[in-house]
């Protein structure tokens, strides 16, 4: 699975981009989270506060209760700030 | 279907004239340019870097073009959103609308920059004169503006 | 105040970056064009003349602009009409208004089109292709799209 | 009173501009358009139908009932179709 970081959850992770293999157990966007927490202190501060997390898959915005695809490409970032 | 993601900054007239070409249907367009500010929240702000989400990115903004398309009866329409860093007085992003009756390419526009806003996966990094950046903080007033246009 | 009446075409980049120069605390620039299009009631229009009443013309644009300023905070606003003879995809009129805020720059925009279709005083006299001309009238969804602004 | 016509009401009446003495009995801009309308055919055909007419006293619209003081520029004009 391929997870990717924009903004300041990038930035506290400190990379973009990253192939993750979850155990089966992480069925949603949610689960995901609990597991990559664990991964390093920068997973842990980046997702400290989950309301200030916005998520995609395969580039379509998802709720944090949204199950992952197989083969999927997951999105973490912050709500978006263009324009 | 007109968009683009570009680093480049962009010439508002020659974007304008080069959408309306030589359709004679065109009774009116409006535009937008979106502009760095100096004083968004924090003020001293002298540059900001804009990240972008490649690929959902450009999917985001052809379905908000889309939507304008099937709510408006629009001739035209262009949406041109730069990232990378640009400093304060610079445009950031323009949204051209092209219609008949010119309140259909009024409320288009304003509907594209609600959506932009909400909907497109962009996120402000502001530099400040002592050297420090922060990320901008989604705001409020932006979801509240975009809801306007739920349909439900 | 910035208001111009002239026979000349104007160029639009030029003008809103004119407008915007070295102002930093503009966030968003809306800006409008009116076109003369090939289709108003009758069909076959190659081209219109614009007369309009010299010194009042100037006067209710004025009158327009500083109300815009009144209900909105605006950083600049521009407005340039157009008299004379015109053809078909020739642009008529320019409005462009400068705020922190995009909403502010929207909707002064749309209030100075509204309120100048009913009280800027132009007459079109259009010209078809088989040599005929007439002067077009005054249409009721402008009145009512101005009155939207009415504060009673 | 100078006088100023626009749009088909210059073209009906032939000319722009007109300096007019009115008789004293001529207090409102209707009183006037009565008083012209016996001027030529030409002014009697673009005043035949008022409710298309407009009317401007000193460069500022006024209803057809505004009295006119001394030395006015009245302008008659059909509702505008500017923009």
């Amino acid at each position: 699975m391929k997870v990717l970081y924009f903004a300041w959850l990038r930035a506290k992770i400190g990379f973009a981009t990253e192939c993750v293999t979850p155990p089966t157990s992480v069925i949603s966007v949610a689960d995901l989270i609990v597991w990559l927490k664990c991964q390093s202190p920068g997973h842990a501060s980046a997702f400290a506060d989950t309301s200030c997390v916005r998520a995609a898959i395969n580039q379509e915005f998802v709720d944090l209760e949204a199950k992952i695809p197989p083969g999927a490409e997951v999105a973490f970032f912050p709500p978006v700030t263009g324009g | 279907m007109t968009i683009r993601i570009q680093k480049e900054c962009f010439d508002i007239g020659m974007e304008i004239e080069r959408l309306v070409g030589q359709n004679t249907a065109i009774g009116g367009v409006t535009s937008f340019v979106g502009y760095v500010r100096d004083f968004s929240k924090e003020s001293g702000v002298v540059a900001m870097t804009l990240e972008h989400y490649p690929g959902m990115t450009e999917r985001m903004l052809e379905q908000i073009e889309a939507e304008a398309h099937q709510r408006w009866h629009l001739e035209a329409a262009l949406i041109i959103h730069r990232f990378g860093r640009m400093t304060v007085g610079e445009p950031i992003v323009l949204v051209v609308t092209a219609a008949s009756h010119r309140h259909a390419a009024f409320e288009s526009a304003e509907f594209l920059m609600d959506w932009l806003k909400t909907k497109a996966p962009f996120w402000k990094c502001e530099e400040t004169a002592d050297g420090n950046s922060h990320w901008v903080d989604a705001r409020e007033s932006d979801d509240l503006a975009a809801s306007r246009w739920d349909v439900d």
